[in-house]
């Protein structure tokens, strides 16, 4: 079961990204975001970062790079489709998921230790955890402030404490189908009780089950 | 009415003496481009024509060493088949004059110095200095060069793990923006600032120039700063840190493949820094055709070209069969990319334009034949009375509401509000991050970790830069041992006044005195640095303010390496160290509570220092907490521990003057009791953790209270 | 030509950035800002000369990437 | 009243984001944009009813926070 983290100009988290796959016993494999096949691969990881230098708005260069075309078969597909922090933004710019992600309610920039709350666990990056469960993984965003005005998004993690004004306090958001999650904190940087809290490893679990066919 | 025109070599910031050495240089009047190209690098910026002849009494070797000050950046053999690249930088002047991306480009320019090494950058670290924040402008440049630092700094995808803050009247016109960036790099990736053999090619990568910035850091930093700082503002640079991480990214992988044979970062003084530097490195020549050169703006002359510090660019020196390769890695990471020259044997640096040359010039004389100062030193004549006053506390001191002004002190409160707009963590490297005395990042496959520590006073300094440059060195050095790493290479960027004043010489040569002496009894080299002078506005020079940045080496890692929020009910607190003196010169109590500047700072003791830093690196593999005692001596650091650990503390001490003493190589451990056994000369036991307050002597303070004074220091004040 | 695009953010959406500097402009006595927005606007030198084949490619380009329809509304003037 | 203030970047100062997004067009088969700069715009409501009094305090909030006179140039005007 192979997953593609894909980078596009400007992404810093892919590396990081590999190495928590790899440390669960997953394979993950950094593509190109100019290339065109990820026919060998199970699932993809839109890392974090940032892509063309967040420049016109996060995620809205990015959304068209070659590569996207295809997140778009693999979403289509019912593959896991994880976007975190960046690629979150960038997965809402292509439409694979609702609303849209604006500056933080504080117009800083927020880096910490933050703590969620499972909300539901019929996705793709939750399916190990139980509904309530919360967990404790680092925030690390100017831009994490979900809004929806459809309201129509599956809220999959919840903020304990509201950092940044995020509809509905979610820090976590997955299409209808619960195989597409975008996810505002990092679990990558959670695997590690010498890094502060390795709960992200729940998460990224949940994640690497959802590669093997249903 | 004549009008008399100042000739182009002054406005350029040339004494005629100069000038007259570049006419003797080249036998001739030298051409326009040729002009400008000296002016900016003889700037003091970039030729140390000030401060070189005293910069070689600091000790600069070490069997680890393996690169020296000289090159872009420090480096050192952490062992494993592993070198770590360090270098520290200053933006002071920019920053006054751009908040935010005066501070952003300083990120970026210390980046390309430690990425020139063939190093992948881990770790940055800020020390910033402000006027005090009640006023409006304070707060605007203190929020603009935080902004500026995490826009920069995240963006660019390298985290920001630690730093500094400070804030005194001598700042206000006048911030002190340092930036320091760590490195690692496999042994084999090492290339140095050189040109190479004749034959080799010269490319340039990265950005377009444009007429931003010309002259901008040379001139910006080597003159005195007054209301004319205005008209200089068409060489605000701005930053990009998206085109800089497609550099760094293309950089290492010209690196990995073995394709480049020497790299020059274009910082100050641009292309003709980058094209004369690693010309002279290696004693060749080199034709450069500025017709190559990728432009961002139509009609630039030469001197204009030549000048430009026009943001994330690097010279690549590389062999010509690999040249194609060069370019096609640059094509993948969609950086712009231009073969501007050729090196060439001999030693002249010939430079067309639209078909004529421009300059033809001994490449090497723009850096070794700079002119060199033995400016006049003089110890300022009120230092005997200044020395002579003791600050004394008053009798009648209400202890408990002194620490909590202490703790409510925005240099001494929580950095939260600065470090939590900048990304800290990424490459999960990071053990032990910004609050905490230094820094530990991992080194993924060993059982390494690298340890920094920065740390400036410019009160100390003030009062006995050679004491004052000495201290800064062994808290450094404790700082680090408190994660259980060994002080093993110094960075220092040395930061003062105007260096035509004798009194500030004076103060600049004692520095270096009291930071050699330090690093030479602990045996740490200093591989590398930077000068900033002329922080003056309207006549009044900064305190002096050498900050420096201390790597060490922690092998192994400890297992839990010991954090200040470890502390529980019951445990017992020690003091290891030598017992301190009721001195309270130069110390935050000192500028807080009586709000003067005078006596002497406790002279700082190498033979102990040694004994206490060997000691608690050992510790730091056993005990949960350890802190050393700095700003606010143990009354802060107690009360530190306490906040962080949220739990009570009784210390049967009650002597504000002891409590507040900044006395040197010193350090809180918590541990239960037992558990260790230091030594008793060395060490002494002060109380006990326990209960929901602070009690000193008599004086209680509710922990609830301190945390929230404690908290708020920064925010409540930037949202006020 | 010199086109210039206006890209308004949707009234029903927060505007933490307006919301931020009308603090700050009462905080300097600014009491009777009532209300503040932040827009962007966006200028192209498009290279041509057919008017309303410009207007309609920018507009392709508002709807493509410019704009984020779930957050903005914008507007296209052609300057010559 | 309302005050529109338009913020431009000036001239002689780099715009990385406005040649990001040039390229970016390029790539999606715009290459006849030839420039891209991005620039602010801030409507204010502000109570009162003197225009002139309006319109200096206006200018007034630019100098102070609105816009950043190293980098940027404002114009005010007062929509009534
Ligand atoms: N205070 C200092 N202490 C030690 N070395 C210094 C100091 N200042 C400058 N140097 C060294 O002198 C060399 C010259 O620096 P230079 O190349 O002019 O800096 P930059 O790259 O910022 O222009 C550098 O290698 C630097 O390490
Ligand atoms: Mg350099």
């Amino acid at each position: 079961m192979r997953t593609a983290v894909v980078q596009f100009p400007g992404t810093n988290c892919e590396h990081d990204v590999v190495e928590a796959v790899t440390a669960l016993g997953g394979s993950a494999e950094l593509v190109w975001h100019r290339d065109t096949d990820l026919s060998d691969f199970d699932g993809a990881i839109l890392p974090g970062g940032f892509a063309h230098g967040d420049y016109l708005r996060t995620g809205a260069i990015a959304r068209f790079s070659p590569v996207m075309t295809e997140v778009f078969r693999l979403a289509d597909s019912g593959a896991p489709v994880l976007g975190i922090c960046n690629g979150f933004q960038i997965l809402c710019e292509a439409g694979l998921l609702p609303g849209a992600l604006i500056a933080n309610r504080d117009l800083a920039f927020i880096c910490r230790l933050v703590e969620v709350e499972v909300a539901d666990t019929d996705t793709v990056l939750t399916r190990t955890a139980t509904v309530g469960q919360r967990i404790r993984i680092p925030l690390n965003s100017y831009e994490g402030n979900w809004v929806d005005p459809t309201r129509r998004g599956r809220v999959v993690l919840r903020y304990v404490d509201d950092p940044n004004g995020s509809q509905q306090q979610a820090a976590a958001v997955a299409n209808d189908r619960g195989n597409v999650v975008g996810v505002m904190p990092h679990p990558e940087r959670a695997i590690h009780d010498f890094l502060g809290s390795s709960d992200g490893n729940l998460l990224l679990e949940g994640f690497l089950h959802s590669l093997a066919p249903a | 009415m004549t009008q008399t025109v100042e000739p182009t070599h002054r406005q350029l910031g040339m004494t005629d003496s100069e000038f007259d050495s570049v006419v003797r240089i080249l036998g001739r009047e030298p051409r326009p481009a040729e002009l400008a190209m000296y002016s900016v690098m003889w700037s003091e910026h970039c030729s140390y024509k000030s401060s070189r002849r005293h910069l070689g009494r600091f000790p600069t070797e070490a069997p680890w060493v393996v690169v020296g000050p000289g090159e872009n950046a420090g480096v050192v053999d952490i062992g494993d088949g592993w070198l770590a690249a360090l270098r520290i930088e200053s933006h002071n002047h920019p920053s006054y004059v751009e908040p935010h991306q005066g501070a952003a480009t300083g990120v970026g320019g210390i980046l390309r110095d430690v990425f020139t090494m063939g190093a992948r950058p881990i770790g940055l670290w800020d020390q910033i200095r402000f006027g005090p924040l009640d006023e409006p402008k304070n707060r605007y440049l203190f929020g603009g060069v935080v902004s500026g630092i995490a826009d920069y700094g995240n963006a660019v995808g390298v985290p920001t793990v630690g730093g500094e803050i400070g804030f005194d009247p001598c700042y206000s016109g006048n911030p002190l923006v340092n930036v320091m960036c760590l490195g690692i790099l496999k042994r084999d990736q090492l290339v140095l600032g050189t040109a190479g053999t004749p034959g080799t090619v010269a490319v340039l990568l990265g950005n377009s120039t444009g007429r931003d910035g010309i002259g901008g850091a040379s001139v910006l930093a080597s003159a005195s700063f007054d209301n004319e700082s205005r008209e200089k503002r068409p060489s605000v640079q701005v930053g990009d840190p998206f085109e800089e991480k497609k550099l760094i990214e293309a950089c290492l992988e010209l690196y990995t493949k073995g394709l480049v044979v020497g790299v020059q970062d274009l910082g100050a003084a641009g292309l003709s820094c980058a094209t004369s530097e690693p010309a002279g490195r290696a004693g060749v020549g080199m034709e450069v055709d500025l017709d190559a050169v990728h432009v961002r703006e139509p009609e630039m002359t030469a001197p204009e070209l030549l000048m430009s510090e026009s943001q994330e660019r690097m010279m690549a020196f590389v062999d010509a069969a690999n040249v194609e390769q060069v370019l096609e890695v640059a094509d993948k990471w969609e950086i712009d990319s231009a073969v501007i020259g050729v090196v060439r044997a001999g030693d002249t640096l010939t430079i067309r334009h639209k078909g004529e040359v421009v300059a033809e010039i001994p490449a090497a004389s723009l850096a070794d034949d700079a002119p060199l100062y033995d400016r006049p030193r003089a110890r300022p004549s009120e230092l005997d009375d200044v020395w002579a006053t003791e600050p004394r506390l008053p009798d009648d001191l209400d202890l408990a509401d002194a620490v909590l002004r202490l703790l409510d002190d925005p240099a001494i409160g929580s950095s939260a509000w600065v470090h939590e707009q900048y990304d800290h963590m990424l490459f999960l490297n990071t053990i032990v991050g910004p609050g905490a005395d230094g820094s530990l990042l991992r080194v993924k496959g060993t059982n390494k970790g690298l340890a920094v520590s920065t740390d400036g006073n410019g009160r100390l300094c003030q009062l006995d830069p050679r004491r004052g440059g000495a201290r800064l060195v062994f808290e450094a050095a404790l700082n680090v041992a408190v994660i259980g790493a060994e002080p093993m290479a110094l960075v220092d960027n040395l930061n003062f006044g105007n260096p035509e004043k004798p009194e500030v010489m004076w103060q600049f040569v004692e520095s270096v005195a009291g930071i050699s002496e330090a690093c030479e009894s602990l045996g740490v080299p200093v591989v590398g640095g930077n000068v900033s002078f002329y922080n003056e506005t309207e006549g009044v020079d900064i305190y002096p303010t050498p900050v420096v940045g201390l790597l060490g080496l922690a092998d192994p890692v400890p297992n839990e390496p010991p954090r200040i929020d470890r502390a529980e009910e019951g445990m017992e607190i020690w003091e290891i160290g030598p017992e301190p003196t009721a001195s309270l010169a130069g110390s935050s109590a000192e500028r807080i509570v009586l709000g003067t500047l005078t006596g002497r700072p406790t002279a700082p003791d190498p033979e102990v220092a040694r004994q206490v830093i060997g000691l608690v690196r050992e510790l730091a593999h056993t005990v949960p907490v350890l802190h050393d005692v700095s700003d606010g001596g143990l009354a802060v650091a107690i009360a530190e521990i306490c906040i962080a650990s949220e739990v009570g503390a009784t210390i049967e001490l009650g002597d504000p003057s002891l409590l507040f003493s900044e006395d040197p190589h010193r350090v809180v451990a918590v541990f239960e009791h037992g558990a260790v056994e230091p030594p008793g000369d060395i060490a002494r036991r002060i109380g006990t953790v326990g209960g929901v307050a602070l009690t000193l002597g008599d004086a209680t303070i509710d922990i609830a209270t301190a945390t929230d004074a404690y908290r708020e220091a920064i925010p409540r004040r930037m949202t006020s | 030509m010199r086109v210039r695009i206006e890209i308004t953010r949707r009234p029903e959406i927060a505007d933490p950035q307006g919301t931020t500097i009308r603090r700050a402009l009462a905080d300097l006595g600014h009491e009777q800002v009532e209300r503040v927005r932040v827009d962007r606007v966006i200028h192209l030198d498009i290279a041509g000369d057919d008017r309303s084949a410009i207007e309609s490619q920018a507009n392709e380009m508002c709807r493509q990437v410019l704009a984020n329809p779930v957050l903005e509304d914008f507007s296209v003037e052609v300057l010559g």
